[in-house]
């Protein structure tokens, strides 16, 4: 029996862009988060009122100091309270959770493209990471809604190639994620990606024959895979009773599998 | 005998804890945090005749010290849990109250006669709270007479003790507790989830793809403290009391209401390890109030002998 | 017409905030945090035609995210309520709904037509969740033909529109909603509170004096919120909503559920100032929805055309 | 309008005796709490889990400092809540509430008995500060369980004599405030009580006729007259529809007023 739950402390919190916090927290438990793409289930208080735990994935993981990092964006009641947190605050977490992106799925010197659309691109950094250190090229194409969205634009630099489009066109390619690959990448050998539903439904039509894994959201309760609530259909038995829970099957699936 | 040790129709408990059924799957989940043997017994999730792949999502939706769900009495059909789900189970030493869900009398029979002879299978616990649809979706359990003719013939194919969990959503919890009590139920498993919905005031729509769900958590205890209290003053088959229980102060509360064994539902997922916390916190609570044993405690809050030393 | 006025039968109301009858006593408390004019409307405390002491103590005991009370319908009767409250009320410029209640018919008969002639009461609430002394302690509320036949003699002898005030401890709202309408009811409350219970694990006795009380608060805002959706959906006549309202956005919830006009009770205990802090939110609320005015909102989770802007 | 609600700001929290925290807060608030015997009315923290406030007597007042004390017994949910609160942590507060002690029913060179029982000690102490200004000469009877319990013994000898009771004889008089009132106290003018019922309630039986006060507990909703939920019989009426009100028209009544 793996221990999956902890405590983490915080180390540091900052509001990188427009209501979006970069929380970094140390922890034991940080040792078993090796693979990018997997998720926390995150108790934000010991109060009763917010009873559930709010599932924010893995941004980046540094194994020698036991760090790392999650982003998020402060909107309903439960991530504000944790945009509150400061240093030396212990969170409860559950986690590592969920299957992430499969690493092996590339080869050294093959080309990944990664795709994430606002509160998406998190779990794309720790995978950036660990594409490079396996050799493999990095393109990074970043959706956001306006300029004040953007963060980790420098961060992914560092580790390759980076397109940023804005909805509004305040910065960047203007429009969606799509855009940006339609105007800025020219082939890839992998695409991994995360982001809202209707990123993920066009990314399905255009990529379905290809190489992708995309990774999934879904209103949670467990986040073990014992309660049911995540559940989604396969493209395989749209109707019928056939199902992957995002929470253990996903949230990473290969494209085509799971109903979008 | 251990002072924990409760003994329920079918159900010999090591102690007064299990898991509610639906917030616990088949126990497979929670075995890779701890031994469900340690567990007093263990309700499984609804099961029907046929696979079912329940509500479209969201199916949950958090509220104040609460929860909404609609899943939908998803599982995996009678079939599927008879060969898989059961027989993995039979590897603990643990109890199994099979939660026995139907939308026709036919089903729940159907399911009830095939699950109750399977070896593990202890005793059923009949989710009256379904909607029955030949009845226009009225629902099984808000009806005393309709509920009794269910415990009666879900008694008759039944190989092993019948408890029947009901539904908070009525205007008068006893005389339907009575009603199922004389159509033969060997105990009362109560309460399930209250009627529930939260709109999304940006989408202006419900959260739940259902509209409505059953409200679960805290925030219901002191409903189902109420109704527990009411009813094992007025019956004499014993009670799993549940709603809302997060602590060992909350077990307590469950016992003197007048519950013999107590489950866990929602909070089984806010801390996974909850059930044997629970159980190992009870012997330091029954030295604090001063009890030999659990059995001291229920029905304490209107049991004359117990409230006197 | 200001973007949050509303009109109500009988209660022509600034804004859509009210508090909730026996969360605001008869005002005079109130008066000393803020202008009870600027309140939508008031709904003052249960009137009975006798004084009332009411229950012993505790009356009160905390729940999570919620309360349980069993006050007992403590106030000084209807001569003194007439005599010395409502002139107080009087002062100011807002309408009044009389909160009625008894454990006879004859005694709402009784208050409903003497309080409908005071002048500055707008409305009746009539409070059917008042056990009922001849018919077995059975609530009015409970059953749909009482609380119909209710309706209809007090009706009969009110000189304001009637607004029945449902319980939520029945399983079937919609009936009970659609037969205080057919016997005439202008207007509809709801919810009151749900039935429950607390036991103190030291003293091993429930916390109330009375065992039971009524909860409130957030936590049973779920349920408030799914039965005024249900309901706004079947009748013709407006609600007033209520349940654990707190916040703006709990409001605009009860709103779009189908509700014209909010009431607030518990809530009024943490905050003093928490109508007039609710009111002052509403219109930055509307900008942020897009929405107009109030009006546009109500029933917006189930009125096609409102969810289209 | 009187502005009753306000943030007070923690300044400091100690733990005195066992479970009993001392807890100094700064506001503007305080410039109102000019009557001892009065209470707050505290939102132990902004979440909503557990909802209702908690009345907590002012046991001390610094007018020039803005500073207030609080003493509390921290034994339920929300008062080890209240017993983690740190320097800076801001607190909701109405009040000041209530009828205190009346100082006006004692003259200079008057001798006044303080009589407390546990948590019902520390209202007691700013009634002795205010009376020993008034030129008040004060003696003060503290019942505790045991010596663990004891507290505010010394702040209380700087104004007057103080004798100690506890149930256990562990400290002090063995037995309860009435034994030490027995054993030590030969005449006073005027008595003022705060403390558990039992002790109440044998205080009015002896000292019915006397000029004596008492400060009553009830559970609480709103704690401005408004729920009803503190209400009491009084002792001329004790089954009938007469009432009063432990919020507004107490903590504190004449002895005989109401039923204990
Ligand atoms: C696998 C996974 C990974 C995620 N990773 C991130 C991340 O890295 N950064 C980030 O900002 N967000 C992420 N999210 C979304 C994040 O979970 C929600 O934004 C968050 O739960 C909202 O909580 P709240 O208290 O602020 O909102 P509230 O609306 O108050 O939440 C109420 C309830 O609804 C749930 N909920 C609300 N919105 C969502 C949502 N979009 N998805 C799932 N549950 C929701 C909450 O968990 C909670 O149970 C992820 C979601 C999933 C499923
Ligand atoms: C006028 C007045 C003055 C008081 N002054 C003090 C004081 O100076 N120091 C002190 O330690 N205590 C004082 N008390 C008692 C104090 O209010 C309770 O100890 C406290 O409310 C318990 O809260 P809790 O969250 O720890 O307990 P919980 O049991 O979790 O409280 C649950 C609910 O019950 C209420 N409650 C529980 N016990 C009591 C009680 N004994 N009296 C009233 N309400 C109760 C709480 O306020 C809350 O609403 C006073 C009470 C009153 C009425
Ligand atoms: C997600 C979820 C699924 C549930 N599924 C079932 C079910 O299949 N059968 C059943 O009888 N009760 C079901 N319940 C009700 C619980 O067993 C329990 O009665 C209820 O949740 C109250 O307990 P709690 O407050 O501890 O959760 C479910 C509850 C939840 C939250
Ligand atoms: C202390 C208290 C007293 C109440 N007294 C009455 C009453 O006299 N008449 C009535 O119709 N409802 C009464 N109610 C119910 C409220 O008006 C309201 O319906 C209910 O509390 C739900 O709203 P809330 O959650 O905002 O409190 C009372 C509620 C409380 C908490
Ligand atoms: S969140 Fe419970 S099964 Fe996925
Ligand atoms: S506490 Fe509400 S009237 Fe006293």
């Amino acid at each position: 029996m793996q221990k999956k739950r902890g405590t983490l402390t915080v180390v540091a919190q900052h509001e990188i862009a427009r209501n979006i916090f970069e929380l970094t927290c140390r922890g034991e438990l940080v040792q078993q988060m090796r693979e990018p793409g997997q998720f926390l289930h995150v108790k934000v208080d010991p109060y009763e009122d917010l009873l559930l735990r709010r599932p924010i994935s893995i941004c980046d993981v540094n194994l020698e100091t036991s760090e790392m990092k999650m982003i998020y964006r402060a909107e309903g009641v439960g991530t504000k309270r944790l945009s509150a947190k400061s240093d030396g605050v212990e969170i409860d977490a559950l986690g590592p959770l969920g299957h992430g992106f499969p690493l092996d799925a590339v080869q050294p010197g093959d080309h990944a493209l990664l795709v994430g659309g606002g509160i998406g691109v998190p779990p794309l950094y720790y995978l950036a990471k660990e594409l490079v250190k396996k050799g493999v090229e990095v393109t990074a194409v970043l959706g956001f809604q306006s300029k004040q969205d953007v963060f980790y634009e420098q961060e992914f630099q560092e580790l390759g190639s980076v397109y940023v489009a804005t909805v509004d066109g305040s910065y960047g390619v203007k429009g969606f994620v799509t855009d940006a690959i339609d105007q800025e990448v020219a082939a890839f050998d992998v695409l991994y990606a995360c982001g809202p539903t209707p990123m993920l439904a066009s990314l399905t039509e255009r990529y379905r024959e290809r190489k992708a894994f995309l990774s999934f959201e879904e209103r949670m309760g467990c986040g073990i895979g014992a309660c049911f609530a995540c559940v989604c259909h396969v493209e395989s038995d749209p109707e019928g009773a056939t199902y992957r829970k995002v929470c253990t099957d996903g949230p990473v699936f290969p494209v085509g599998e799971v109903v979008v | 005998m251990s002072r924990l040790h409760v003994e329920l129709p079918g159900l010999s408990m090591k102690n007064p804890i299990m898991p509610a059924s639906g917030c616990f799957g088949f126990g497979k989940e929670y075995a890779e945090f701890y031994d469900l043997s340690e567990l007093g017994a263990i309700a499984i999730k609804a099961t029907t005749a046929e696979p079912r792949f329940g509500n479209p999502t969201p199916r949950v939706a958090e509220t104040k010290s609460g929860m909404l769900n609609a899943i939908g009495l998803q599982n995996p059909g009678l079939h599927a849990v008879i060969q898989q789900e059961l027989p993995r189970l039979a590897a603990y030493d643990v109890p199994i109250l099979a939660n026995v869900a139907g939308s026709e009398m036919e089903d729940y029979i159907e399911v009830a006669e095939m699950i109750s002879k399977v070896e593990n299978v202890h005793a059923l616990e009949l989710n009256i709270s379904c909607p029955n649809v030949k009845k226009g979706g009225i629902a099984f359990g808000t009806i005393p007479e309709v509920a009794a003719e269910l415990t009666r013939e879900v008694k008759r194919v039944s190989s092993v003790p019948v408890y029947v969990k009901l539904s908070p959503n009525i205007a008068d919890i006893v005389t339907m507790a009575k009603a199922v009590e004389a159509a033969g139920a060997d105990g009362l498993s109560m309460i399930n989830t209250l009627l529930g919905s939260r709109i999304d005031i940006r989408t202006r729509k419900p959260i739940l793809a259902n509209q409505y769900g059953g409200l679960s958590g805290p925030a219901i205890k002191p409903v189902a403290i109420r109704m527990v209290h009411q009813v094992s003053q007025a019956v004499d088959i014993p009670i799993i009391g549940m709603g809302g229980v997060q602590t060992v102060e909350d077990v307590i509360e469950f016992l003197l209401a007048g519950a013999s064994a107590v489950a866990v539902g929602t909070a089984n997922f806010v801390d996974p390890m909850i059930c044997p916390t629970l159980i190992e916190q009870l012997p330091d609570m029954l030295d604090e109030l001063g009890a030999d044993h659990v059995q001291d405690l229920i029905g304490g809050s209107w049991r004359e002998a117990c409230n006197v030393r």
